[in-house]
């Protein structure tokens, strides 16, 4: 069931339990999770938090404390299963659910009470009727059976008949109901997508309560930039949320008084280029390694890097200026560089190069865009030595978001510009190679075991990243007029020792829309093939198989998407 | 030169202001050996003293420089003991009653006597203030908040808090708890506190 | 939130205090005028057990207070808080104390034993100087375990320069009334009449050597600050 | 939390007994027998009057003092007239750390071997015109390890005392509140048995 007065029902319900937080590790959740964390306090919830990053993370963490913990509160992870069913809940425990993922399962929806979730009844779309859905086993039947199986009553024979007339057609009916709720079920449940992010509903949460300031309004940017970066929802949406945020930034840049330079915090509505990191890297550096700009003119190649030549001629940069670092470019050209590649953007073949986001800044020297901060936080999440345990990368991300800790900040924007690069290193080694291969109703592209980068390309995110990019690059390059109604399916090694591999699929690029019926497809493909899947992933684009079986997987996808 | 051994004992000290080393009993069997030869080569030119004035001055003056060697192998010895036990008492304050397994083991006998002392007469002390005793190891921070969030640094295991209900805490999870009941974890190094 | 609570809160600080005829707020002020002075003066001063048993009682009182009120209630916490200040400042008191008397402890025993003599109030609370007796006679154990490897050793020094507080270090203070003619001790063996006086205005605050004032202080003309 | 100390050492100090190590050359007045080890550069069996050695300042004081002296002692080469004038021309460029690790301390127990009087000078002199340097540094070096090389051990604890307090002073007006910290010796037991691990790896 659907809270409806979050105050009433959830923040003032919560007051002097003890809760456990549960957080999906994407960035999104942990924006989410430090809004949710300082509204808490508000009201001295003492709370323990545990990190998941699939379903087996969430049973672990639910079963370990289930004993002394009664309510749950689960970000962006458990809304599209049936909770209560999969974690086998006793009856005394509550679970409050913001989860973005989509879609909602139906149990949870429909729960009575102990599944409570906090996010707006209309971001689900198309969920089915109750009465669709859930059938009432009707007491007569139960008599029924109860009849049948009495025996030695003496009109026996006549009865039967009577009843069997009758009971045929009630299985008629019951056959014609559960076909219609199958389909309402697969209709509903044929795409995987993402709604609004669950640090804006908190955010809008803290607003309503009187408790937001400049910090969580960022939190909540940070975590709309990510779904729009990642391709996890549509411009359009983009666009209709950003328009609230900008309110609520000049509303509290207005109520505040501070003006000292050192201590104040300010959020700007700015236009921003859709170039990665380029405050903190170099022009050039960043020009061709954005997914952006190296898709629109084909950066990978020879010609592709004399046309950025040009295009940094035309600009009036010198290369040795645009080689520099940004930060310590001429005044000048720093000041210029927004309009000026603005208008040479239609030349160029850049049209959207600029789109409407956020800046913060904080002290003298410190000025981030919102996709920064996305960038930094991938690369804490994923982008980290391996032997590092995901809940020490979680903290270290919160830290990231702390202003005070400027030097973590720093070092994750190093890293980050390491992915940026190795995105398109990969991109272009793929195209070079030939490597992306059509299958008929889709292309795919493998990131083989031997490969330098597998281990970066083994985590979510990333690889999301990687398949956007490779879809657009081959778009880009392709001969074949079918190329944008294609799909992409990429593969990634997960585990060497376990031998196993993930399968990310994304929609062509012609749809336009991020919504993903892959999550079915996969589960079919490998129902039809009888292999060892595993979908542990809250969002069922990602499958897991054994490399082994791969080939057979491709063939079975090719043949159930014909 | 005399009371080199004693100087490297105080060194080993001075060398390790915050952590205890092993006690260094062949050095401090070292020392006591100087000491004890100097004190008897003193009584017994103290016997003979009257022969040797003659030709090569007084023996007095050797005896006065092996009672100053004395004394100051006596003060080494001292300091290094006694700054031991200081260093006892602050783990006293810090660990608890019971000091981890590889401390205890870098501690002589008499020093594990003394702890034990010192721990008992401590604890009958906060007993004895006030009406029913005061536990003087908490409270060391004026307090800022009723609650605070913590990081737990290792598998501590199931914990029961004051109020009986009971949390797991995990390597690297947080919480959000009373103050009062992280402040001791904190101090053992369980918890670190989240700003 | 149960009205009758708070009052009783508020109650209890006139009435649990009767018989001394000392507010709650007047024994809290008391307090940390004791403890600022001991955190900051060099020696052990003497003890106020009177007002720390006071201070405890209420404490006491006021968590059995705050034990009835439901743990939501948003004044609860603002007790609470305010009891763990007061237990800070008591155990913050007490554990200056056993610094001192554990470090100066040779010392102070000494200084005791003098004052028993002579019929002076002791600086040491009953539990204080057990507490010191215990810890000294420890010590003694430790010591003599080290050095019994030889009889008749020269051991009389540690024990004739015990370690002691530098009366000399500077303390900041704040007058409490007009004090005159106080005699500077710069450490120097000035003849009398030639050391310079100064006169202290109430309210004035100075920088001096604490050996000029450990008698204002323990007389209560001044405080440290 | 320890008790504010000003500078008192005790015959406990462990940087007393380390000061009194240091040495000053002195000359023997009186033959002492059978001390001749004392000078390695002599294996005669007594150590006769006339020679001259360096002794560690606690024997030196001891076999100087009295009614009658066994050695006169004589003043080491930082305290001397040349270096004094070093000392009174800039006191805040010399690296005291090379001078003497104890200077202040060693200081105050040979100026009894100066009836002059110009060590008791030249200490204050240095301490007053270097103090207000180091407060400086204290103040204003972002933790910057090098700036402590060039001080005594005095000096040094007063710079890692008073930068700590700048510290704490600083997070305090930022933050409004100082974290709860584990126990100093904890955090040293932990530290240590990290390189244990490391060190069986």
């Amino acid at each position: 069931m659907y809270v409806e007065d979050l105050k009433k029902d959830f923040y003032e319900f919560l007051a002097g339990k003890r809760v456990f937080l549960v957080v999906h590790y994407d960035i999104d959740s942990i924006c989410a999770c430090k809004i949710l964390q300082s509204l808490l306090r508000y009201k001295h919830v003492s709370y323990s938090l545990a990190v998941v990053r699939g379903l087996e993370d969430l049973k672990t963490a639910y079963h370990e404390n289930c004993a002394d913990v009664k309510y749950y509160i689960l970000l962006n992870c458990g809304g599209t299963l049936d909770v209560i069913e999969e974690l086998e809940a006793d009856e005394d425990v509550t679970f409050f659910i913001l989860d973005s993922h989509r879609p909602t399962d139906l149990c949870n929806i429909y729960s009575n009470g102990q599944v409570k979730l906090l996010s707006l009844p209309d971001e689900d779309v198309g969920v089915p009727h109750f009465h669709d859905i859930f059938r009432e086993e009707s007491d007569e039947e139960e008599e029924d059976e109860n009849d049948s199986e009495g025996s030695g009553s003496e009109d026996r024979a006549s009865k039967r008949r009577r009843l069997d007339e009758e009971s045929i057609m009630k299985r008629r009916e019951r056959r014609l109901w559960e076909e219609n709720r199958d389909k309402l079920v697969f209709d509903y449940s044929q795409f995987t997508y993402y709604a609004r992010a669950s640090a804006i509903r908190l955010f809008e949460l803290a607003w309503q309560l009187n408790k937001e300031d400049k910090d969580l309004l960022w939190l909540a940017i940070v975590a709309l930039t990510e779904q729009m970066l990642f391709g996890k929802i549509e411009n359009t949406q983009y666009t209709l949320e950003i328009g609230p945020l900008q309110a609520h930034a000049n509303r509290l840049q207005n109520m505040t008084n501070d003006t000292d330079v050192l201590t104040s915090l300010k959020i700007a509505f700015e236009k921003d280029l859709r170039l990665a990191l380029y405050r903190h890297w170099s022009v050039e550096d960043s020009l061709k390694y954005s997914m952006f700009t190296a898709v629109k003119m084909k950066l990978w190649s020879l010609r592709g890097d004399k046309k950025l030549h040009e295009l940094l001629a035309d600009m009036g940069f010198p290369l040795i200026q645009s080689r520099q670092a940004f930060k310590s470019m001429d005044l000048q050209l720093r000041k210029e560089f927004h309009e000026v590649l603005e208008k040479l953007s239609e030349k160029y073949g850049l049209q959207d190069l600029v789109y409407a986001s956020f800046t913060l800044q904080y002290g003298y020297r410190n000025k981030y865009c919102a996709a920064d901060i996305v960038y930094a936080l991938l690369a804490i999440l994923e982008a980290s030595p391996r032997d590092k345990k995901p809940e020490e990368l979680f903290n270290l991300a919160l830290d990231c978001l702390s202003r005070s800790k400027k030097e973590v900040l720093d070092s994750a924007i190093e890293r980050a510009k390491i992915i940026v690069k190795t995105l398109f290193k990969t991109a272009q080694s793929a195209l070079d190679l030939k490597q992306i291969i059509t299958a008929g109703p889709f292309v795919y592209y493998i990131i083989q075991e031997g490969c330098l980068d597998w281990y970066m390309f083994s985590h979510l995110q990333i690889l999301l990243l990687l398949a956007h990019f490779i879809l657009r690059a081959y778009v880009a390059v392709s001969r074949n007029r079918k190329a944008p109604s294609l799909p992409l399916v990429v593969s990634a090694p997960k585990s060497m020792d376990a031998g196993t591999c993930i399968i990310l699929g994304i929609p062509p690029l012609c749809e336009n829309s991020p919504k993903n019926f892959f999550g079915k497809a996969f589960e079919q493909a490998a129902e039809r093939i009888n292999c060892d899947s595993k979908c542990d992933y809250f969002d069922t684009s990602y499958f897991e198989i054994h490399t082994k079986d791969r080939t057979r997987f491709f063939d079975a996808l090719t043949a159930l998407l014909s | 030169m005399y009371g080199e051994k004693a100087y490297a004992l105080v060194k080993e000290c001075a060398n390790h202001e915050n952590s205890l080393p092993p006690y260094n009993a062949s050095l401090v069997q070292e020392v006591s050996n100087e000491i004890r030869t100097l004190v008897e080569e003193n009584q017994e030119d103290a016997q003979t003293s009257t022969e040797e004035t003659s030709d090569s001055g007084s023996v007095v003056s050797t005896i006065r420089l092996r009672h100053a060697a004395v004394k100051r192998n006596l003060r080494c010895l001292m300091a290094y003991h006694y700054n031991r036990l200081r260093l006892l008492r602050k783990m006293r304050w810090e660990f608890g009653s019971i000091l981890p397994a590889d401390i205890k083991s870098n501690l002589s006998p008499a020093e594990i006597e003394w702890f034990a002392k010192y721990s008992r007469s401590l604890a009958s002390y906060m007993r004895s203030v006030g009406d029913d005793g005061l536990n003087l190891a908490v409270d060391l921070k004026p307090p800022k908040s009723l609650y605070i969030e913590v990081k737990c640094t290792v598998d501590y295991g199931r914990y029961e808090l004051n109020d009986g209900t009971v949390l797991l805490l995990k390597k690297d999870s947080r919480h959000y708890l009373p103050r009062s009941e992280c402040e001791e974890l904190v101090r053992q190094g369980v918890f670190e506190h989240i700003l | 939130m149960d009205e009758a609570a708070i009052e009783e809160l508020e109650l209890s600080d006139a009435e649990s205090f009767e018989e001394v005829q000392l507010t709650a707020a007047q024994v809290i002020e008391m307090m940390e005028e004791a403890w600022v002075n001991e955190k900051f003066a060099p020696e052990i001063l003497p003890h106020k057990m009177e007002v720390v048993d006071c201070l405890l009682g209420q404490i006491a009182y006021m968590e059995e207070n705050l034990q009835s009120l439901p743990s939501t209630d948003f004044k609860k916490s603002i007790h609470q808080l305010e009891v763990d200040r007061l237990r800070f400042l008591v155990s913050s008191y007490l554990r200056t104390r056993l610094e001192k008397i554990e470090t100066y402890v040779t010392h102070i025993l000494k200084q005791e034993q003098q004052r028993h003599e002579s019929k002076e109030d002791l600086y040491l609370s009953k539990q204080e100087l057990k507490f010191a007796k215990e810890i000294a006679e420890a010590l003694k154990q430790n010591f003599d375990g080290l050095v019994s490897f030889y009889p008749g050793l020269p051991l009389e020094e540690w024990v004739s320069q015990p370690v002691q507080p530098n009366m000399h270090s500077f303390v900041f203070l704040k007058s409490k009334k007009d004090v005159n003619e106080v005699v500077i001790d710069d450490g120097s063996i000035a003849t009398e009449g030639e050391s310079d006086l100064v006169d202290f205005r109430e309210g004035a605050q100075i920088l001096i050597a604490y050996s000029s004032v450990a008698g204002l202080l323990k007389k209560g003309d001044v405080k440290l600050i | 939390m320890p008790l504010p100390s000003s500078y008192s050492p005790n015959y406990f100090s462990i940087d007393d007994i380390l000061a009194t190590q240091e040495r000053t050359p002195c000359k023997f007045l009186l033959n002492v027998p059978k001390m001749g080890q004392l000078n390695p550069s002599a294996a005669e069996r007594d150590l006769k009057a006339g020679t001259s050695l360096e002794l560690p300042l606690w024997l030196v004081i001891e076999m100087s003092a009295g009614r009658q002296p066994i050695i006169t002692p004589e003043l080491p080469k930082v305290f001397r007239e040349s270096y004094r004038e070093i000392l009174k021309a800039d006191a805040c460029a010399v690296d005291l750390h090379k001078y003497s690790l104890h200077f202040y301390e060693v200081g105050s127990y040979v100026k009894h071997f100066d009836r002059r009087g110009d060590v008791h000078e030249i200490l204050l002199h240095t301490f007053k015109t270097r103090y207000r340097q180091l407060m400086d540094l204290a103040d204003n070096s972002v933790s910057d390890p090098s700036v402590q090389h060039s001080l005594d051990t005095l000096e040094k604890r007063i710079f890692v005392a008073s930068h700590s307090a700048r510290t704490k002073l600083n997070s305090w007006l930022i933050k409004s509140g100082s974290p709860l910290e584990a126990a100093e010796l904890v955090v040293n037991h932990k530290k240590r048995k990290r390189v244990d691990v490391d060190d069986m790896k």
